[in-house]
């Protein structure tokens, strides 16, 4: 096991941590959004740091994959941001809890 | 690694531009590319028909979808004895190709109700066909998903149009907020999904299922258990459950399935469902097996919290889509029951609760939205007061379809149930089974409600103290309900119809779907 | 018998159904001619079996095949002899269910090794004394519930539809002789049920019906693992993995109830009892519900209240049945030792269902309560009988469930009668009505009378059997009980001269022609009318016909009593075959 | 005796009052009333007739040949065939057989004699009754009833003919239905019936369960013949029901008893008769006087193998009877209503018959059964005339001065209360004074018993003679008692003969040599019944007898001290000793008592049932239940918040468990 491969791992875990955390407090929907990144992000890293443990390409591509994937998110999400925007709403995820119970 | 030498050697097609791709690869995805292309085909047509009322893009969505399914039909009578494809990354066995028809059906049904619901509502929108094409696009990938990338790209490919679909009706705010929850928390899970699979495949080196199953063989003989790869495991198994809604990842459910429009709700409750569970099915019954011991009861133990938490919660609800929604999750820790199990009787115990579970829930569904009108769906309790009097037929087909989700013989529901307790006592898992019996008497409470409701006859003042179970009063919200008949239209009036002799037919003679079940093959890795 | 009668016998009312279905909601009187032509037809039928299964008692052995510890299974006749059997495929699955690709199955996978048993289930139907009595029974209630039938009756047409798929499920009960046939026509006959009582009835109808529904569903479900159980059970013992009933009453001969469990919790072997004991408890447990015995009682009285007479007379009459007959025909041939040791728990809960019921119905001021409750001390006897598990409490159940039948439906038309013209049924508003009613007071005496056990009238003589059969076991448990026959006759009378005797009490005052003119104005008449002269004077005539010369039903029932309580003394004496069984590998049965 | 000849005597018997019940009831009433005067009273006379024509059959028949068994139908044979897989087992094998036999053949002249009497009398009683119909229809189930009762040779059908009995006296006490008093007493006497009924349906078990015949085997028969034979003295004593006075006899014989005493109204079961006197004068005659209440001591006369071999239960059913006999006595003493009078007379005399049988003076019993059928019918009958012409009042306070408008029914009652105190030479000496001598040779506790049994005699005269004094003697006291007529000829007719039966009927026992075919009653029975183990030496009987008389005439002396010549004062009683008094008016509190005990706890405990158990035990459970779920309900849905970030942080931390549990392997 190479040296630095279990700190490329810390950094993920903590960095999907980070993203976590943030997805829990933050309450506007793009802060959010940017943490859900962080986290797809995270584990990018450590798909990264396996492709290069385990000498494979699968996890570089599979990366790769995962950053298309998020910018197609990403693009739907603003698609959406935009249009609660629009119906005059504040840009708040507490307000946007009409349905419960 | 990925593309061998030997791939490169097979001879392709002179006219296919993509010479480089074997024929049998193309033909093994060839629904696939069907629904893909035909996805792009309806975009096309969108930008050339006017837009309002016209039902060229419905019927080229269906047509797209009816050639899908004959060819899924067509790779199941050949039966290819090797259905792998694209080098391991692809399958397209038997149960996939059951997986498959079982979608497509689902969303033949969905696009034969469209064209009345979306007018009904006023959302007449071209992208609406595109959106569920591309969405069951990513559901096809995913049941033959032979690849942990491929089993990825499926979710988020089966997920992104819904969770544009999820807030179609732009102009409410319901849907927004839907929509909103299903985007973040969709993105939440997927992260925990990736991270999952990361850690898989950085334990074994392999993305590919078949690979991994070899590894796991050994590690599990040997009981080398790798923490990290069981964490891989769990993080998998967390991602898998929220696709599916089972209890506790299901938070999103309740509230999506009530925001959205019904019909996109019917469609996410019934494919979604299927195809996840066919990808969950084979990742854990299939490729994970060798560790089915150490995850065997955190499965076993989700199922349970989803029956419990599905069918208790349902009982306090006032809106059918939401009851639904719990009844959702619920049936989710049914299939589970199967999942946990993880025999092959297991497994088709879940195939076949699932294929029934389309009919009933897509038919129950399909009643709420031909009962919609402009700007709502009428699904509460109070809008449904009288409906047998009103619509015997309709309300008697939805009666069948709360018996069969209650799984009262006569109807497939049953069936379902049976094979699943029997796949769990067989397999010595009494308490699924046990919690399992004990939450389908609670379920009955709100299914048979339902009934009383439309059937009673009675004032709605009077089945008030009746019918309250939690202190929530049914006609509280005083919703007046539609003092005359809905017109059903013809294609929506069959997809009920045939919902409902499918749910009795398949009730009354199992073989039909289970002797299909019998020659599945499950390609595991 | 060249037809297949009892596949006829299920088609008719079905067909019947579907015709009733097919005519217009708006001409009633059609609809209740078709009604009574297709429920006369099923009863017709049910008595042309009737009459064949009488000519040749017990003739047809039941076939087996497969092996048990080396011996073959078909050298071992089933100790239950069923008639007019037919059976066609359902579901028959191979043993090797799905393959997992071979190309991929190597390695030293667990998942491979033991595939799952064969799911074989079939449209296995037949009859023995048991059933031909309760389905000749049924076919002649529903045609009395039709009788009953008002032709003014709203949504007509839905109510005769529904009968008549209660008919089918009721009948498909009792024929069946496929565990998961059974069950399917057990749960599947409440779907009508249900229909019928959220549709038609008092004010809180819903609140009853989702009760009964609720918890007789509830108690049936564990009687679906039972039935699951049993299969893989005897599977694994015997390698004969069989729903059919003929096939496990056979093969129970050679399950071992001392072998350890084949179940585990999470890995824990199940404690205390053995399996055998838990399915006879799930079996049990949706049959109380269903008959009901106390304590499972509490949907009866509001049901019974909450309905309306039609339904009353076949759900009273034969419904509540069909627990006891389960009781027979499952939990006495599939446990026989777990017969033996909960039979006094099973006694026990009869007894108090006796005078509780008794009891009860004592203290009631509405009629209908009152028979509701009446109705649960007279199937305490039935059970009683059952589980004395000896041939006359078995044979005298057998009849005693006829005589009930009758004699429940009977009551339930003239409560019915009695409200229909007062619209009232509490005791406090009713009095001294044999003066207005001669005829009605006549029949209604005849009712109460078979409803006390009068000898001569059929109560008396099911009653004296299981008496005589529970005396046998423990003659405590015999005297305790006929104390609820002291009660009997207290609450009938109670119930019969607060109706009838006494001063003249009814809405409308005391004057006698007012009390007429008021009865007159809501229903027409106020004796008995020709309808219902038509319905109550077969059901009176049977009382005493079957009190007067019980000899045929007694000649019949009491071979299969005879069978019955020989299925169960297996669990006393410990026959060759089970005594050959030391070790029944779990792992090689299993396997296949 | 020819067999196909008694069959058709036998059908006729039974079947002339079966065909007038089902003809009157199936007819609701619509027959007109001449036809049902003559048809009601016709059939029982006809099947009188039959039976006299059984009767001189019989007696052409040597006494070893007076028995004959014939079987009607096969009700009910539980016996299984081998085959199918069954073995072959006697089962439960009940025919409707009849035993024509000098026991049965003397309770059918009684029942259909003395009934037919009534039912003549009963046309001029019920002449004005709008359910004339009904009356008669009843009547002839009675009959029926009863004849089913005596003749049956199987248990069974002996059971079946005990509780029809009990009913046709239900639906004969309550016939006047709207008279509230009537229908409760209608219901109270079928409830204590059908505790009876209970002893003798488990008497009839131990019985068919245990009786063992001369091999040793069991016989599993309720063929009362058969019984008899293998318990029978001098038989096999350890097969039978086991030893001589062994647990399984001793437990028959006390359950039998609780029938017998049930329906002949003895203690512990008798508090019903005295209410039955709400039903019409008739009914009070034929079932309440001279046969009904008589079906015990035929039970226990009939059963007498079974009581040979129990002395404990015999002695028990000695010492009930005669402590039913005083108590009875002494109640009637103070008792006003002329019926109810009359209702503890025939509970008192029952209980001396009872004594008889229990002592094993089975045709002594039987003897004193047919006088007292005689006497206490007319004397009801009698009454019956009374009461009809004074407007149906019972007091006999209300009466007084009789003697002089009704000249034949007083002299009939007056020979009917002769008889009944046994003065002599009426029926009654013969037949009592017979009776009570047995007690100083046979049973337990000799001469306790006749003492106290000729205590009785006392007691008998005096309130009898007080009757006759108070209602017939004196001055009218009350407008009613002024106007009296005589009873028509056809109410009256029936009672002058019963009054001459009640003169002669107990020569009958004295046996004329050579007078063929009565031979004396004694010697009539013998072929069934035998004759007593001991008689008393004649110098004892004689005393005996001549006590007996004497305190008879003391009871008519009395009376005649205290109310004829006013004497005595008639306070003296109720003011020395109240307590007394009391207790005798109002009946020794038994009802009382069984309303405390058993009839309120048992009306509270189904109250408590109704309003506490079903309610708050067994409907609050399953409710327990549902409010439970639904309050799970209630309390999940609340974690549902609708906040998205809950919803994640949930999400996460079961994520993170499922992370832990599998990563650590905690499974």
């Amino acid at each position: 096991m190479s040296g630095m491969f279990p700190g490329f791992l810390i950094l993920s875990a903590a960095l999907f941590a980070i993203g976590a955390v943030g997805v829990l407090v933050r309450r506007n929907p793009l802060v959010v959004f940017m943490s859900i990144e962080l986290m797809l992000n995270a584990a990018n890293l450590a798909l990264i740091t396996y492709a290069r443990y385990t000498d494979t390409m699968a996890g570089q591509i599979f990366a790769l994959f995962v950053i298309a994937v998020a910018a197609s998110e990403v693009v739907v999400g603003l698609a959406l941001i935009t249009g609660v925007y629009r119906s005059g709403r504040r840009l708040d995820l507490d307000e946007l809890s009409e349905m419960s119970e | 690694m990925m593309f061998p030498a030997e791939i490169t050697q097979l001879a392709a097609a002179p006219w296919l531009p993509l010479h480089f791709v074997p024929a049998a690869n193309l033909v093994g995805i060839l629904p696939i590319l069907i629904v893909g292309g035909g996805a792009v085909m309806v975009l096309l047509a969108d930008l050339l028909v006017p837009r309002r009322g016209n039902l060229v893009l419905p019927v080229a969505t269906a047509i797209v979808l009816v050639g899908a399914l004959g060819t899924a039909a067509g790779q199941w009578a050949v039966h290819a004895s090797n259905p792998v494809v694209f080098n391991g990354a692809y399958a397209e066995d038997r149960f996939a190709l059951f997986a498959d028809f079982v979608i497509l059906i689902t969303a033949l049904a969905v696009v034969a109700l469209s064209p009345g619901y979306l007018r009904r509502r006023g959302m007449e929108e071209g992208e609406y066909y595109i959106l569920l094409l591309a969405s069951v696009t990513g559901m096809l990938v995913l049941t033959g998903a032979l690849n942990l990338i491929v089993v990825f790209l499926g979710i988020e490919l089966l997920s992104i149009p819904l969770y544009v679909l999820a807030g179609f009706a732009r102009d409410e705010p319901l849907p927004q907020e839907a929509a909103m929850k299903y985007l973040l928390l969709g993105g939440f899970a997927s992260g925990f999904l990736v991270y999952g699979m990361a850690l898989i495949y950085g334990e074994t080196g392999h993305t590919g299922l078949v690979a991994i199953h070899h590894v796991l063989t050994t590690t599990a003989v040997s009981q080398q258990f790798d923490p990290m790869l069981l964490a891989g495991i769990a993080l998998l198994a967390v991602g898998l459950s929220f696709k599916v809604s089972a209890a506790p990842f299901h938070w999103w459910t309740p509230d999506v399935y009530q925001g959205s429009p019904a019909l996109v709700t019917t469609f996410m409750s019934v494919a979604t469902k299927v195809a996840a569970f066919a990808v969950f099915l084979r990742l854990f019954s299939a490729t994970l097996a060798p560790y089915r011991a150490e995850w065997q009861v955190p499965i076993a133990v989700v199922a349970i919290i989803s029956m419990v938490f599905g069918n208790v919660v349902a009982l306090a609800q006032t809106s059918v889509k939401r009851l639904l929604a719990y009844s959702g999750i619920a049936q989710a820790g049914y299939v589970m029951i199967g999942l946990a199990v993880g025999r092959p009787d297991g497994t088709e115990a879940s195939l076949y609760y699932l294929a029934g579970y389309a009919f009933m829930n897509t038919g129950a569904f399909a009643v709420i939205t031909i009962l919609s009108r402009r700007g709502e769906d009428c699904d509460r309790y109070s809008q449904l007061s009288g409906l047998g009097r009103r619509q015997p037929v309709l309300a008697g087909l939805m009666a069948i379809f709360m018996l069969s989700l209650a799984g009262f013989p006569l109807t497939v529901g049953f069936f379902g149930k049976f094979f699943l307790f029997s796949a769990a006592i067989h397999d010595g898992q009494l308490p699924l089974a046990i919690w399992g019996i004990l939450t389908s008497a609670v379920s009955l409470f709100y299914y048979l409600r339902v009934i009383l409701i439309m059937f009673s006859g009675m004032p709605q003042t009077a089945s008030d103290e009746e019918i309250q179970v939690a202190g929530v009063s049914v006609g509280g919200a005083a919703v007046a309900a539609p003092e005359s008949a809905v017109a059903v239209g013809v294609p929506a009036g069959l997809v009920v119809v045939l919902a409902g002799a499918g749910t009795l037919v398949l009730g009354i003679f199992p073989a039909l779907i289970y002797t299909l079940l019998q020659g599945i093959t499950v390609v595991h890795g | 018998m060249t037809w297949p009668i009892l596949a006829v016998l299920l088609l008719v009312p079905l067909g019947g159904a579907l015709l009733i279905l097919g005519l217009p909601g708006s001409r009633p009187r059609l609809i209740r001619i078709c009604l009574i032509a297709v429920t006369a037809a099923t009863l017709g039928l049910s008595v042309v079996m009737l009459v064949y299964f009488l000519a040749v008692p017990g003739s047809a052995a039941s076939r087996l095949s497969g092996r048990a510890n080396g011996q073959s299974l078909s050298q071992v006749h089933s100790p239950v002899t069923f008639q007019f059997q037919e059976q066609l495929s359902w579901l028959h699955t191979s043993s090797s269910l799905s393959q997992f690709h071979p190309a991929f199955n190597e390695g030293n996978n667990a998942f491979n090794q033991a595939g799952p048993p064969p799911i074989n289930f079939s449209f296995h139907l037949g009859v023995d004394g048991l059933a031909v009595w309760l389905i000749t029974l049924a076919a002649l209630l529903f045609l009395v519930a039709a009788v009953v039938l008002s032709r003014k009756e709203e949504r007509l047409k839905a109510f005769a539809v529904l009968m008549l798929l209660s008919e089918v499920g009721v009948i498909g009960v009792l024929t069946s002789l496929d565990l998961v046939l059974f069950y399917f026509f057990w749960e599947a006959a409440l779907i009508p049920l249900y229909f019928i009582m959220i549709g038609w009835g008092d004010e809180r109808r819903g609140r009853s019906a989702l009760k009964f529904i609720i918890y007789t569903v509830a108690g049936s479900l564990f009687m679906l693992l039972a039935i699951l159980g049993v299969y893989f059970i005897t599977g694994a013992q015997t390698s004969v993995y069989t729903f059919d009933v003929p096939t496990l009453i056979a093969a129970q001969s050679f399950v071992s109830t001392t072998h350890a469990t084949t179940f585990s919790l999470f890995g824990h072997s199940f404690p205390a009892m053995n399996p055998q004991d838990w399915l006879f408890l799930a079996f049990a447990l949706a049959f109380a519900i269903k008959v009901p015995l106390v304590p499972f009682h509490s949907w009866l009285p509001d049901a019974y209240t909450s309905g309306k007479t039609p339904f009353l007379v076949f759900f009273a009459g034969i419904v509540s049945k069909l627990g006891a007959f389960g009781f027979i025909r499952y939990n006495l041939t599939l446990f026989p030792q777990a017969s033996h040791l909960f039979q006094p728990l099973m006694m026990g809960l009869a007894v108090a269902s006796i005078l509780y019921g008794a009891l009860a119905a004592l203290a009631q001021s509405d009629v209908k309560r009152t028979v509701a409750y009446a109705s649960i001390s007279h199937l305490g006897f039935v059970v009683l009988g059952i589980f004395t598990l000896n041939i006359d409490g078995i044979d005298g159940s057998i009849i005693q469930m006829v005589n009930h039948g009758i004699v429940i439906a009977a009551l339930f038309i003239c409560v019915g009668i009695f409200e229909a013209r007062f619209a009232t049924r509490s005791l406090r508003d009713l009095g001294g009505l044999a003066k207005t009613m001669p005829v009605m007071a006549g029949m209604f005496l005849v009712v109460a009378l078979a409803g006390l056990g009068m000898p001569l009238l059929n109560s008396f003589v099911g009653e004296f059997l299981i008496l005589l059969g529970a005396f046998q076991v423990s003659p405590v448990w015999a005297v305790v009980a006929s104390l609820g026959v002291i009660l009997a006759c207290w609450y009938m009378l109670r119930m019969y001269q607060g109706l009838t005797q006494g001063p003249l009490r009814a809405p409308g005052g005391p004057d006698e022609s007012s009390v007429i003119a008021q009865a007159v104005g809501r229903f027409g008449r106020i004796d008995l009318g020709p309808v219902e002269l038509v319905a109550l004077v077969p059901l009176v005539a049977l009382m005493v016909l079957i009190g007067v010369y019980p000899g045929p039903i007694i000649r019949y029932s009491r071979f299969s009593a005879a069978q019955y309580s020989q299925a169960v003394a297996r669990g006393t004496v410990a026959s060759p075959a089970a005594r050959q069984v030391t070790t029944p590998a779990d792992g090689q049965g299993r396997g296949r | 005796m020819n067999p196909t000849f008694t069959l058709v005597l036998a059908a006729i018997v039974l079947g002339l009052p079966t065909a007038g019940f089902l003809v009157n009831a199936l007819t609701f009433g619509k027959l007109p009333k001449a036809v049902v005067a003559w048809m009601g009273p016709g059939v029982v006379l006809g099947s009188f007739v039959a039976a006299v024509v059984a009767l001189v059959a019989m007696m052409s028949r040597p006494p070893s040949d007076r028995g004959i068994t014939i079987v009607f139908w096969h009700w009910l044979n539980a016996s299984v065939g081998s085959g199918g897989g069954v073995a072959a087992q006697a089962g439960l094998n009940a025919n409707f057989s009849v035993r024509i036999d000098p026991l049965s053949v003397l309770m059918m002249l009684v029942i259909t004699g003395i009934g037919g009497l009534i039912h003549v009398y009963s046309v001029g009683y019920m002449d004005h009754d709008r359910s004339f119909n009904r009356f008669f229809a009843y009547m002839n189930l009675f009959v029926t009833s009863m004849l089913v009762l005596v003749m049956s040779n199987t248990l069974v059908f002996l059971i079946i003919g005990w509780a029809m009995v009990a009913f046709a006296s239900y639906a004969l006490i309550a016939f006047w239905y709207e008279r509230k008093s009537a229908v409760v007493a209608g219901r109270k006497a079928f409830v204590t019936q059908v505790i009876g009924d209970v002893g003798l349906v488990l008497a009839a078990f131990l019985i068919f369960l245990n009786l063992r015949g001369p091999s040793g085997r069991l016989l599993h028969t309720v063929n009362m013949q058969t019984i008899f034979d293998n318990v029978g003295p001098g038989a096999h004593f350890h097969q039978g029901l086991g030893p001589v006075g062994g647990g399984m006899v001793t437990a028959i014989g006390i359950l039998l008893f609780l029938g017998a005493a049930a329906k002949s109204a003895q203690w512990p079961l008798h508090t019903w008769l005295p209410d039955a006197m709400e039903g019409p004068t008739p009914v009070s005659a034929l079932i309440h006087a001279a046969t009904m209440v008589t079906a015990g001591v035929y039970l226990v006369a009939r059963f007498h193998p079974i009581y040979q071999q129990a002395p404990i239960a015999a002695s028990l059913v000695a010492a009930i009877g005669i402590g039913t006999a005083l108590m009875a006595g002494f109640i009637g003493c103070t008792q006003y209503d002329i019926k109810r009078v009359i209702a503890y007379s025939t509970m008192s005399q029952i209980g001396l018959m009872i004594f008889a049988v229990g002592v094993g003076a089975y045709s002594a019993g039987m003897f004193q059964l047919v006088a007292h059928a005689c006497f206490k019918a007319l004397l009801f009958l009698a009454a019956g005339n009374v009461i009809h012409a004074i407007n149906d009042e019972q007091d006999i306070r209300a009466m007084g001065g009789l003697s002089q408008r009704m000249k034949w029914t007083f002299a009939c009652f007056t020979v009917g209360a002769l008889a009944l105190s046994g003065i002599p030479f009426f029926a009654g000496f013969f037949s009592k004074e017979e009776l009570l001598s047995n007690g100083l040779a046979l049973g337990p506790a000799v001469p306790w018993l006749w003492l106290v049994g000729v205590t009785v005699n006392v007691l008998t005269s005096f309130y009898i003679f007080r009757v006759v004094w108070v209602a017939f003697k004196g001055e009218p006291r009350s407008e009613a008692a002024a106007h009296a007529h005589e009873a028509p000829p056809v109410m009256l007719i029936p009672v002058v003969v019963l009054a001459g039966l009640a003169a002669v009927v107990g020569f009958l026992n004295i046996d004329f040599a050579g007078f063929a075919p009565v031979t004396g009653f004694t010697s009539f029975l013998r072929p069934v019944l035998g004759v007593p183990s001991h008689q008393p030496s004649d110098l004892v009987g004689g005393l005996a007898l001549l006590a007996g008389v004497v305190l008879s005439l003391g009871g008519v002396g009395i009376v005649w001290a205290v109310y004829g010549k006013a004497v005595i004062s008639r306070e003296l009683v109720p003011r020395r000793l109240p307590w007394l008094y009391q207790l005798s008016y109002n009946r020794c509190y038994w009802d009382e008592l069984y309303d405390y005990t058993l009839v309120r706890p048992v009306a509270a405990l189904a109250r408590g049932v109704r309003t506490i158990l079903e309610p708050d035990v067994v409907d609050a459970a399953v409710a327990g239940v549902r409010d439970a779920i639904a309050t799970l309900a209630d309390d999940f849905r609340t974690f549902q918040t609708g906040f998205l970030k809950d919803y994640a942080l949930v999400f996460f931390f079961f994520a993170l468990v499922g992370l832990v549990v599998l990563g650590l392997r905690l499974t």
